[in-house]
């Protein structure tokens, strides 16, 4: 019974833990919001406004207010959802971003899917050969992917499979002619045009995403590589995979049935972290790919020094990032007899 | 008295240099990736005397042309001479590494040892704000930070150094938390001595090797991110030759003339390769599990 | 001691990397009977166990004969080892805490054995799981059968082990230390449930450990070890009569209950125990 | 100069009200200036958490520890430190890795402003059977035993009169395990120290001890003499169970 109740009080704690996080985003945020030495007013009024219009807007910001108010009309703004309107579109940033997103999701979905599935094999290889060429091997070809650039990557990839091998879709999320042939539902360009039955529509997006996903998952696999050695040497040092082996199981049987199942929880948590990084990756590579995205949305807006737009926009990843890890922790919980 | 034990322990520390050292020369992967840092150091050193060309002098008679003919790796768009360039951008990203590093390496050391150490509400509030600066993947904060700070290359070291303190301070606080409970810890407290004292003398000693080897590593990160922000023309300004920005303006032509952005993103991924390399190797070699074996 | 069960003859182990063996030159033979191999950390006795049923990677075992049984240990192949270990020959881990699975159910990992080495159906090798839990006097075992191994205690977690490894009926049994993990009021116990089967079903056992009393009390015969060699042999009740200075400087440096609370006597460790032939 | 202690309730408690969890309800036990009184049960019992609290390591209990009538909580640290010292189980895990001898050793000599530091350092390492050029090893360099000599002349060089050993032989070979229990038998009787020993193993408890206290899920069943083991005198089920055990697994029974 005790237990149960720590348990409970362990949950609470989260929550409150989240909580703060999510204020504490908020702060950080604002702060960085407020502490450009450019002028938020002038950017929204222009350079050659009057000083009558410079003082309604400075008024309408609130910039006349202590820090503290600003602070708390900010936080009040956001929690109703109203976290102003983009300078460059001239729409609410939060519906810029919700038409934005889907196609990152997509990238990177297919991304951590490639990632994933060359990473944890490949980790396993490594742990299970420890020391032998194979873990050398695995070693430089995941720091390879770790250590590329990956906006040079993906310019060099353009060059080398689309202009001269033309071989996969160039910039953007389908060619230029399929533009508006589907109907946006879901914003899932592979979705909506399988459920349109636009099969050229699906095959042109699938050509375009495989190149950027690829790139992006080799590199996110660095990680999930090395992470799933570590792991896995971990639990081949055990003293439960000699008496797997005592039982007579094959190194094969003991490494899958019984090492890989004790790293399976420990992976869905890096996965987790990983897909969250990869939106870092994205933003790099949506410039390059032209991908209609979060990322390309962001730097668009970087570059004008629209700072509603992209204290928006990090304030998005961040909670992104902070459910993510909540999800692996909830995972965890509910895979892992010893944490029932 | 002391004295005795200055000069004890200086040859052993120079021993235990020149073992890692050795060490990381067995093994060929860590010993290219000592080799690259050497000759970016070098070149950094003495990017006059390696460069053949002045890295800002345009010359707009020569623009474009491919390498060779005096240009080892051919001219850009203004006619500057690519390798030269390169060599004189050495100089750049060994700033921002070694900048970085050491504003971030002790501040993260410190922190994280204390408050794994200390525990209790510092612990509770050190690790909220962690938590919150981990919450972004370190290129979109510094996005962020250099966006409100105003593009520059000073701007970037700082925004670089503000988003990487917190994971090494959390690495250093889950070092210090299995340590804390070490008896030799307890004895030490046994003894007198005050948690300052503990902190520096018996816990920080423990954690620096993988503080070290999570630095290194980090290096190669802090070399992608200030490409990334050179690319995006967030970090060093033209004309400076900084690597990433060189890619972003070389992009314009690279469908005609490749040397332009080939070469200096070749020289980001030896770069951020050969620490990535080092750092996996240093973690061999300070492996404390192997340590306490021996 | 009717039949050889295991026939070992100038038996030298060297582990990858090290400059010298860690079993050097050790040979002797087991019948249907309890033995022990006795030594200090790092005298080789642990390492005998595993090389015996081959789980030391990249060490080099080699012997004037390994025989068990009908086999040659030496020259299977792994496939054919595969069919030994667990099957005819297994052995019990020190520790439950590590040497159980964390995340499957104690029941299950005791009825693997019986699937790795029997054709039948789930049900059944649960069935017989259940069956050798009763048999190590577990009380309530189908309620053990469903519980992970952070549920149940030391004790408990160790009759669970010698289920596991009884389960396919081996001829030959290693226990490594099989009680140094658990409490004085325990380790009696267990040794008395593993003692009772292996007797009942007339295993060999091979009893590892570093503890003169409980080989003296759960043996027939005892070996002992010093850096990689055998320095005696004897039966275990006349252990107290041995006759090497190091079989005797061991018993001596024991504290007794009941005993002179004179200094004890301290092991002079003489080179040339590392020479002599056992 | 010999101390006595006395232990009056001490208890840890978790959480509060009815949802408390009790860790150790309630121990209490007094021991002689210079004697050793050992302190037995099985693992989980709280014989090494008493050591703990008695030593400060761990404050958050109640109930009195008084060293000649002196609560070690109204100790001064610096009092406190050279009034009782602690020899822990594992040679291995107390001694820093990356610290000499010499470190180890000199440590304390700093903290508490003493003089004359080669020569205490040299006396210790000597008392405790280690010749001095050991100073300048590290604990990579030496065997379990001679950690454990190290670990106990750290204890020693502050010259405490309270020694809490927390089971200071169990992850040592017989033979090593034999010559500690000689040294620390021999230290008694030079310097009249009095120990506090936690160990599982009974044969240990009557070679060493004169009293001691068998302890079930923190609570003391009953404290005997040394000489109720040999004839199993205990009257509480759980200690008779425990030295019978004992007795059996010795082959004496």
């Amino acid at each position: 019974m005790s237990f149960s109740r720590l348990r409970l009080g362990g949950a609470v704690g989260q929550l409150g833990s989240i909580i703060v996080t999510l204020l504490g985003l908020l702060v950080l945020t604002f702060f960085i919001g407020r502490m450009m030495p450019a002028d938020p007013v002038r950017a929204i009024v222009g350079e050659d406004a009057t000083r009558e219009t410079y003082e309604q807007v400075y008024h309408a910001l609130g910039l006349d207010r202590p820090v503290w108010e600003q602070f708390v009309y900010y936080m009040r703004d956001v929690l109703t959802g109203n976290f102003g309107t983009s300078i460059r579109t001239g729409q609410p940033v939060i519906q810029d971003i919700l038409h934005v997103m889907p196609a990152t999701i997509e990238l990177a979905t297919f991304a951590i899917l490639i990632g994933a599935c060359l990473g944890i094999p490949m980790g396993v290889f490594a742990a299970v050969n420890k020391d032998r060429w194979p873990d050398h091997a695995v070693r430089v070809f995941s720091l390879f992917g770790h250590s590329m650039p990956i906006f040079w990557t993906g310019m060099i990839a353009l060059i080398v499979f689309y202009a001269h091998l033309d071989l996969v879709g160039g910039s953007g999320r389908m060619d230029q002619f399929y533009i508006g042939l589907v109907d946006e539902r879901t914003g899932f360009l592979l979705i909506d045009s399988l459920r349109a039955g636009e099969m050229d529509v699906f095959w042109s997006a699938l050509n375009h995403l495989i190149l950027p996903a690829t790139l992006l998952g080799y590199s996110s696999s660095a990680y999930i590589t090395r992470m799933t050695r570590s792991f896995m040497l971990d639990q081949l040092g055990q003293e439960y995979v000699t008496t797997a082996r005592v039982k007579g199981l094959s190194r094969g049987q003991t490494i899958w049935l019984h090492a890989f199942g004790n790293i399976r929880v420990q992976l869905v948590t890096i996965i987790a972290l990983a897909y969250g990084s990869l939106l870092e990756g994205a933003v790099l590579i949506e410039t390059v790919f032209a991908w209609p995205g979060f990322g390309s949305y962001l730097t668009s807006n970087l570059i004008i020094g629209d700072m509603n737009a992209v204290m928006t926009c990090v304030l998005i990843i961040g909670v992104i990032f902070i459910g993510l890890n909540l999800l692996s922790d909830i995972l965890y919980r509910i895979f892992d007899p010893r944490t029932r | 008295m002391s004295a005795a034990v200055e000069t004890h322990t200086l040859p052993g520390w120079l021993n235990a240099l020149k073992n890692i050292l050795l060490f990381l020369l067995r093994s060929p992967t860590s010993a290219f990736g000592l080799a690259v840092l050497a000759v970016l150091i070098l070149c950094a050193l003495f990017a006059p005397l390696i460069a053949t060309h002045d890295p800002y002098v345009q010359a707009l008679g020569n623009t474009l042309k491919p390498p060779g003919n005096g240009h080892l790796f051919g001219t850009d768009e203004l006619g500057r001479d690519i390798f030269s360039r390169l060599v004189y951008g050495a100089r750049i990203t060994l700033t921002i590494i070694f900048l970085v590093s050491i504003i971030v390496g002790p501040v993260g050391l410190l922190i994280g040892a204390s408050a794994g150490y200390l525990g209790g509400k510092f612990d509770t509030v050190l690790m909220r704000i962690t938590d919150i600066f981990l919450s972004f993947p370190s290129l979109i904060l510094s996005l962020a930070f250099v966006a409100a700070l105003g593009p520059s290359l000073n701007n970037a070291i700082i925004a670089i150094a503000l988003t990487s303190w917190p994971p090494i301070a959390r690495l250093a606080r889950a070092e210090a938390m299995t340590f804390r409970k070490a008896d030799y810890i307890a004895a030490a407290r046994l003894q007198g001595a005050s948690p300052l004292r503990i902190i520096v003398k018996s816990i920080m000693p423990m954690c620096l090797p993988s503080v070290l080897i999570r630095l290194t590593l980090n290096m190669a990160t802090v070399i992608l991110t200030a490409a990334g922000l050179g690319f995006l023309g967030l970090g060093a300004q033209p004309p400076l030759p900084e690597w990433g920005a060189m890619i972003a303006t070389g992009r314009r032509y690279m469908l005609d003339n490749w040397w332009l952005v080939t070469f200096p993103g070749l020289a980001i991924l030896t770069v951020s390769l050969s620490f990535n390399l080092l750092g996996d190797g240093l973690r061999d070699a300070l492996d404390p599990k192997q340590m306490n074996k021996r | 001691m009717e039949k050889t069960i295991l026939d070992v003859r100038n038996l030298r182990i060297r582990y990858g990397g090290a400059s010298t063996d860690a079993v050097r030159g050790v040979s002797f033979t087991l019948g249907r009977e309890r033995l022990g191999i006795v030594g200090e950390s790092g005298s080789g006795k642990s390492t005998i166990g595993r090389a015996l049923l081959r789980l030391l990677p990249g060490a080099t075992i080699t012997a004037d004969s390994l025989r068990f049984e009908d086999v040659d240990l030496l020259a299977l192949s792994e496939k054919e080892m595969l069919k030994v270990r667990g099957r005819r020959m297994s052995m019990i881990l020190q520790d439950p805490k590590f040497s159980l699975n964390p995340i499957r159910r104690v029941g299950d990992q005791v009825a693997e054995t019986y699937l790795r080495h029997f054709k039948c159906s789930r049900g059944e090798a649960r069935e017989k799981a259940i069956a050798m839990l009763e048999a190590v006097k577990i009380r309530d075992a189908e309620r053990v059968y469903a519980q992970y191994p952070h549920e149940i205690s030391g004790g408990m977690g160790q009759r669970v082990m010698i289920a596991m490894m009884l389960l396919a009926d081996p001829d030959l049994v290693i226990a490594d230390e099989p009680t140094s993990a658990l409490d004085v009021t325990v380790r009696l116990q267990v040794l008395n449930i593993l003692d009772g089967l292996v007797r009942d079903r007339g295993i060999g056992l091979i009893m590892i450990s570093h503890d003169l009393n409980l080989v003296r009390n759960f043996c027939d015969r005892v070996l002992i070890m010093y850096a990689g060699r055998v320095v005696e042999t004897l039966q275990a009740s006349e252990l107290d009569s041995a006759q090497h200075p190091y079989t005797q400087g061991l018993l001596a440096a024991q504290p007794r209950i009941g005993g002179s609370r004179a200094p004890l006597a301290v092991l002079d460790r003489k080179p040339e125990w590392l020479e002599e032939k056992a | 100069m010999s101390v006595s202690v006395e232990v009056r309730d001490l208890s840890i408690t978790f959480g509060e009200g009815a949802t408390a969890v009790k860790v150790l309800p309630g121990v209490s036990f007094s021991v002689q200036p210079g004697e050793c009184f050992g302190l037995v049960g099985e693992s989980g019992s709280g014989k090494s958490t008493v050591l703990r609290c008695m030593s400060m390591l761990t404050d958050f209990w109640k109930g009195d520890v008084l060293i000649n009538g002196r609560s070690v909580r109204d100790m001064p640290l610096i009092e406190r430190c050279r009034t009782l010292q602690m020899v822990f189980q594992d040679p291995y895990g107390s001694l820093h890795p990356r610290q000499s001898v010499r470190t180890v050793l000199n440590e304390p000599l700093v903290i508490h402003k003493l003089g004359d530091r080669e020569e205490r350092m040299r006396r210790a390492i000597t008392d405790v059977g280690l010749p001095v050029s050991f100073l300048d090893r590290f604990p990579h360099q030496l065997s379990g035993g001679q950690r454990q000599r190290v670990a106990i002349a750290r204890a020693l060089i502050l010259e405490p009169s309270l020694l809490l050993l927390d089971e200071p032989t169990s992850a040592l070979d017989v033979s090593v395990q034999a010559e500690i229990l000689n040294l620390l038998q021999r230290l008694r009787e030079e310097r009249g120290f009095t120990y506090i020993m936690v160990t599982h193993d009974l044969a240990v408890v009557d070679h060493m001890c004169d009293r001691f206290a068998v302890m079930l899920r923190g609570e003391v069943t009953e404290i005997l003499p040394r000489d109720a083991i040999d004839k199993n005198r205990a009257t509480h089920p759980y200690a008779r169970q425990l030295i019978a055990a004992s007795l059996e697994y010795e082959g004496a029974a």
